[in-house]
């Protein structure tokens, strides 16, 4: 027999978080705060829920499903920009700059958006995705028509360039590095190159509306406790690779590092401050969207986005 | 008793039945008439299966109104259930009415019947006669008073027919009820009943009411009874002929 | 009488919408999470001319894979009858196959085929093929050797069996394995747009779902249901046409 | 004989693995584009624990869901057959009710029922409860209204005639309806674990498919083939144990 | 000429023909013999059908080795195509030979049979006779020269039988060929056939060849041969039993 004693008395409350993506660096933050148990402490028990293919956190998120999500300022923006808006806000974003980029192999010679056209862009089939593109490709001078969106085919970076996948997206320390591993020689063209207003939030955290109203503090324990986590892997970026390795089993150690060194430089420019988004950031893309027509009239910052649990 | 008062029965606007005025009481009826004269229908009309459209239908003084249990009932079809044993199937009766089975009295069937090896068969295991006798044996564990069997040895070689017929003759006097039996063979209603009915194509009416009053049953007697054979044949093939020119 | 019964479905689908928006309505569900059949009909008429566009695509795709399909397995139905020891190697291969979930083998077909037709009608034949060829050959196995010996007493021709006997018996299976492939079909070609394409139905209502569209989702669902009872329809109407030349040959 | 029979499709499969090893090979076809048997074979030994984690949590969902249709499926079919006007009225929204494509109810599910077992469940009710209750439906309305007659004048009450006729003849269409459901089932919960999962075959898919590793994808469809082979089987037999207990009733 | 050498058959190790010798020339002969004595199987022997297990079958001197053409065959199941018009089920030799159609032979031969009227009607609008009818007749129109019937109105109800049978023995002489009919009817047998040969209970054996030989063939001639008609009874009866106790 032996009596040891609980450590903590009050039970601890069930959090599910919608993820946006297999387990990734991106992430990292998340999962630094449960393996250290940030969460635990702040009285939280959390789970992830990993999405399969096609899913979107922002409606399962409103619906309720979770209490938080993964996801991005284009899909929230989206999500406001309805007649019936989907009740979500952003409550920090992952990372503060856009580190996406859209890639094309380095030997095809598209180096610019413009040269988009009569090629085939390959992505998750957003409206979202098709909107970024109609604007990038018109200030660059280029037609849109001309453009063909499909869905990417999965074969990765090594599939870049072939079976007509002239164009992806990708994310600067995921997929590039995942490209630069595999031998796979990339042009560049980072978003917030293109247009400074393309320098917008993503992946963003968000919750529901009526999360905020009803249980403010279990959101405020829930941001708590993952900056902590983000600080953390700011900090460390192989022990806290080591710590994402436990949750994806497909992706090497070493490509993980990799990705975590790049990434942890980027998360924050302050890693105090970690999360805190501005009001410009977030009227800059949606006066993006409604110069190329992409949603009827602007949203106000403040519903979409929300700093007040950082504090 | 049962009673045919003025019985017509029209099916999708086809008049199958016509005015049929009939009483049977007891003894072994046969019903004779050519092919689709509506032979089965006079049976179903009887059962309550089909509701005639005009007329009345009574069995011992009640109307009958619908499907009703005064009758012991071999369809044309022997329709053993072909996942209950040999036993099982006759002691279908007390299976439907949960009732306990009177296994000592489906012994003793079987033994009349020459089944008592086959007790546990099932009937795809019997040849075709054999099947008959069983569905011959479950309705005799129906207890109700009167049996009605349609073209019981219908689907059978003439040899296995003539065996089952000289068993039914043979059947002791116990297991014997009033009976009407619908056939299309002379020698069988000859040699098995004490009155032939003779149906006209459809619409069927009564064209002849014959009685038989053999002093001894037997294929011998049978042989003696050429004229009657050749005066059913005669009616029977004026009314097939009738019917092909209709 | 036969009118009557095809308006049953009818009144059963109008009771069954007239609840859905009581309930949509009553309990205030928010569209991203249920719309109500009026919010269906309404998306349904506002992106008509689109949802026409697209629907047009998925039944050419829808019917170009039947109608592969449909030849396909003719010739795989006659073939696996006429050589039975094939069938034996063969028929277990065909029934694996349909364990095979279509979602699976979606993004393979892509990642070989690319992102045109192809593997959108690839899809489609995957889905029909199977129902008609079991059907086929099952109905080509029941004919009788009997009727078979007997026309071979008369000098008929193992071709001759089959023009005069065989096909006319296994095409009656051949035309309700089509029914049902006519049925699912069209499943094929929306889960194919819907993993990679640039037009149709599967295209429109994943781009419609990630756009938090969920009442143009059941819009281009309602298109799905008419494309699919289409389809069994003129499979019903291209089985009576056979049975029709077949009782006025010569 | 039979034995032999048996051996004939694993014959094949092996003829194919032959092929299908020599192309790869010899084409020197990219593992991400297309793996050879070999590399199949590998990762299914090389995974072999992981892949039997998974393989039990979607033979759960399998089941469970396949229990779910089959008691569901009973009851709806007796249900239908009792009362015909009810058939008349539900059996077309079932017919339509297959004709929409899984992938796209997938998300939908989710997003009503949220992450754990039950919409994987609810999509292998839905792939499995079709083929049984028409089955089920068709061999009950096939049972002679001569033989339910005949029972009346028994004295037979139409729970009686229920009983000692016709589910006896309907279960013969539920087994074979039964059969075909267990070949689909499977992907049925591949699909929802593809859309949204924490383990199964489909979580793992997605995953090996996200991570470009063809042949894991791969390694699970063996999987998913021997699964649903298993739930074929396994329908057999209770197809045969059901007409045990009914020939040894008493 | 057939001829049968030392004809024996086993199926599935089970013993159907045993030794039969026979040889059939001109006529009509009739095989009767117990239910699943093997009459068919006899049928499907000299058909090339079932080969023999041992012995051999020669047609017109040449060894049967397989399916051939000698024969013009009315299967025991009329099998009609049910797709085809009358006119074409009659003329089905010809179709399946890419043979020009008789026509004006087939206008012929449905007036023989009183079904002039029926010529584009479909089988499943006839009547059972009916379609015994179209059978004969599409038998008829195979040239082969002897006739083998396998219970051609083994069907059929005992009304409709008896016109079949009379119009069998008024047919046209040049309608008439050298056949072998198999019947299960000792009435039958006797009106219509020259030779009658009776087979034992399985395996097969011949166990009469009775002539006959009438003055004038008719009912009223058919009704005199009651002792030729027991005598038969008496004959299959005795199989019939031995079978029933084996
Ligand atoms: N439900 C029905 N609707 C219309 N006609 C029917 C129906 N049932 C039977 N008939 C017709 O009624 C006639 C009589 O049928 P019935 O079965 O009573 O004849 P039957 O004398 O028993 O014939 P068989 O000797 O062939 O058994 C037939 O012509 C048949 O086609
Ligand atoms: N392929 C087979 N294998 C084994 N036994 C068979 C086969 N075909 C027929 N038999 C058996 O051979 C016997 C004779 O069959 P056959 O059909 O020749 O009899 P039959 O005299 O024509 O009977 P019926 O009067 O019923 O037409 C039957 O007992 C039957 O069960
Ligand atoms: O998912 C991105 O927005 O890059
Ligand atoms: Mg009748
Ligand atoms: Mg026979």
């Amino acid at each position: 027999g032996c009596g040891a004693k609980k450590s903590s008395a009050k039970p601890l409350k069930n959090i599910t978080v919608v993820l946006d993506y297999v387990p990734n660096t991106n992430h990292t933050g998340m999962y630094v705060a449960q393996a250290k148990n940030y969460y635990k402490q702040a009285g939280l028990k959390v789970k992830f829920i990993e999405p399969g293919d096609n899913s979107t956190s922002v409606g399962l998120v409103a619906a309720g499903k979770g209490q938080f999500g993964v996801s991005y300022q284009e899909d929230v923006t989206y999500a406001h920009a309805k007649a019936t808006p989907i009740p979500v806000k952003a409550i920090a974003t992952l990372v503060q700059h856009n580190t996406s980029s859209f890639v094309t192999r380095a030997d095809s010679g598209i180096t610019s958006p413009k040269q988009f056209e009569n090629h085939i862009y390959a992505g998750w089939q957003s409206p979202s995705e098709a909107a970024v593109l109609k604007a990038v490709m018109t200030q660059a001078g280029g037609d849109f028509k001309k453009l063909k969106i499909v869905g990417a085919n999965g074969s990765g970076p090594e599939g870049l360039g072939k079976k007509g996948q002239d164009i992806e997206w990708y994310f600067d320390g995921w997929d590039g590095i995942k490209a630069k591993q595999l031998g796979v020689k990339l042009n560049t063209m980072p978003l917030r190159k293109l247009d400074k207003r393309l320098d917008y939030y993503t992946p963003v955290l968000i919750t529901s509306n009526r999360e905020i109203k009803q249980d403010p503090k279990t959101v405020r324990a829930f941001v708590k406790a993952t900056k902590q986590g983000y600080q953390y892997a700011i900090a460390h970026p192989t022990a806290s690779a080591k710590i994402l390795k436990r949750a994806d089993k497909t992706d090497s150690l070493k490509f993980l590092t990799a990705s975590q060194q790049y990434l942890s430089k980027h998360y924050t420019d302050t890693p105090s401050n970690w999360g805190a988004m501005t009001s410009k950031v977030w009227n800059n893309y949606t006066g993006f969207m409604k110069e190329y027509g992409l949603i009827k009239q602007a949203i106000p910052a403040k519903d979409m986005y929300t700093n007040e649990f950082l504090k | 008793m049962i009673e045919l008062a003025g019985v017509s029965v029209t099916l999708d606007g086809l008049p199958i039945i016509a005015d049929l005025n009939l009483q049977l009481t007891t003894g072994f009826t046969a019903v004779i008439g050519p092919s689709g004269a509506g032979k089965t229908t006079l049976l179903k009309v009887l059962l309550g299966i089909i509701p005639p459209t005009s007329g009345q239908v009574t069995v011992a003084g009640e109307p009958v109104t619908g499907i009703h249990t005064a009758f012991a009932y071999m369809p044309q079809d022997s329709m053993l259930l072909p996942w209950l044993t040999v036993a099982q199937n006759i002691a279908l009766y007390a299976r439907v009415n949960h009732q306990p089975v009177a296994t000592k009295r489906v012994t003793e069937l079987l033994a009349t019947a020459g089944l008592s090896d086959y007790r546990d068969f099932m009937p795809a295991q019997l040849s075709g006669g054999m099947k008959q006798r069983v569905a011959f044996l479950r309705t005799v564990m129906n207890p109700a008073g009167f049996r009605l069997l349609d073209e019981p040895f219908g689907a059978l070689d003439a040899m296995t027919r003539g065996s089952l017929q000289d068993w039914l003759v043979g059947l002791p006097q116990d297991l014997q009820r009033p009976t009407l039996m619908v056939t299309h063979d002379i020698d069988e209603a000859i040699y098995l009943a004490d009155r032939i009915l003779v149906l006209s194509a459809r619409p069927a009416r009564l064209i002849a009411d014959i009685a038989v009053t053999p002093t001894q049953r037997d294929r011998h007697w049978l042989a003696t009874q050429a004229p009657l054979h050749a005066q059913l044949y005669d009616l029977l093939q004026k009314e097939s002929q009738a019917l092909a020119n209709a | 009488m036969d009118v009557t019964k095809k308006l049953y479905p009818l009144f059963s689908f109008l009771v069954i919408c007239v609840i859905w928006q009581a309930l949509v309505s009553g309990l205030k569900v928010p569209p991203y999470f249920l719309p109500g059949p009026l919010a269906v009909g309404h998306a349904l008429v506002a992106d008509g001319g689109v949802l026409w566009h697209h629907a047009l695509t998925t039944f050419y795709e829808s019917a170009v894979g039947l109608v592969i399909a449909s030849v396909v397995a003719l010739i795989t139905g006659l073939i696996l009858d006429a050589w039975r020891w094939l069938y034996n190697f063969i028929y277990p291969l065909l029934v694996i196959s349909q364990t095979l979930p279509v979602m699976v083998l979606g993004p393979l077909l892509i990642l070989w085929f690319g992102f045109d037709l192809t593997p959108k009608v690839i899809l489609v034949v995957l889905m029909s093929f199977f129902p008609i060829v079991v059907a086929l050959v099952a109905a080509l196995q029941d004919v009788p050797e009997e009727q078979i010996q007997f026309l071979q007493t008369m000098g008929a021709s193992r071709l001759e069996v089959y023009r005069t006997l065989k096909l006319p018996l296994g095409m009656v299976g051949f035309f309700s394995g089509l029914k049902v492939a006519a049925t699912y079909c069209v499943g094929g070609a929306v889960v194919g747009e819907w993993l990679n394409a640039e037009s149709g139905l599967g295209y429109y209502m994943i781009r419609a779902k990630n756009g938090f569209e969920i009442d143009k989702v059941f819009a281009a669902i309602v298109w799905v249901v008419v494309l699919s009872l289409l389809f069994n329809v003129l499979a019903g109407w291209l089985a009576r046409g056979y049975h029709w030349t077949l009782t006025h040959s010569k």
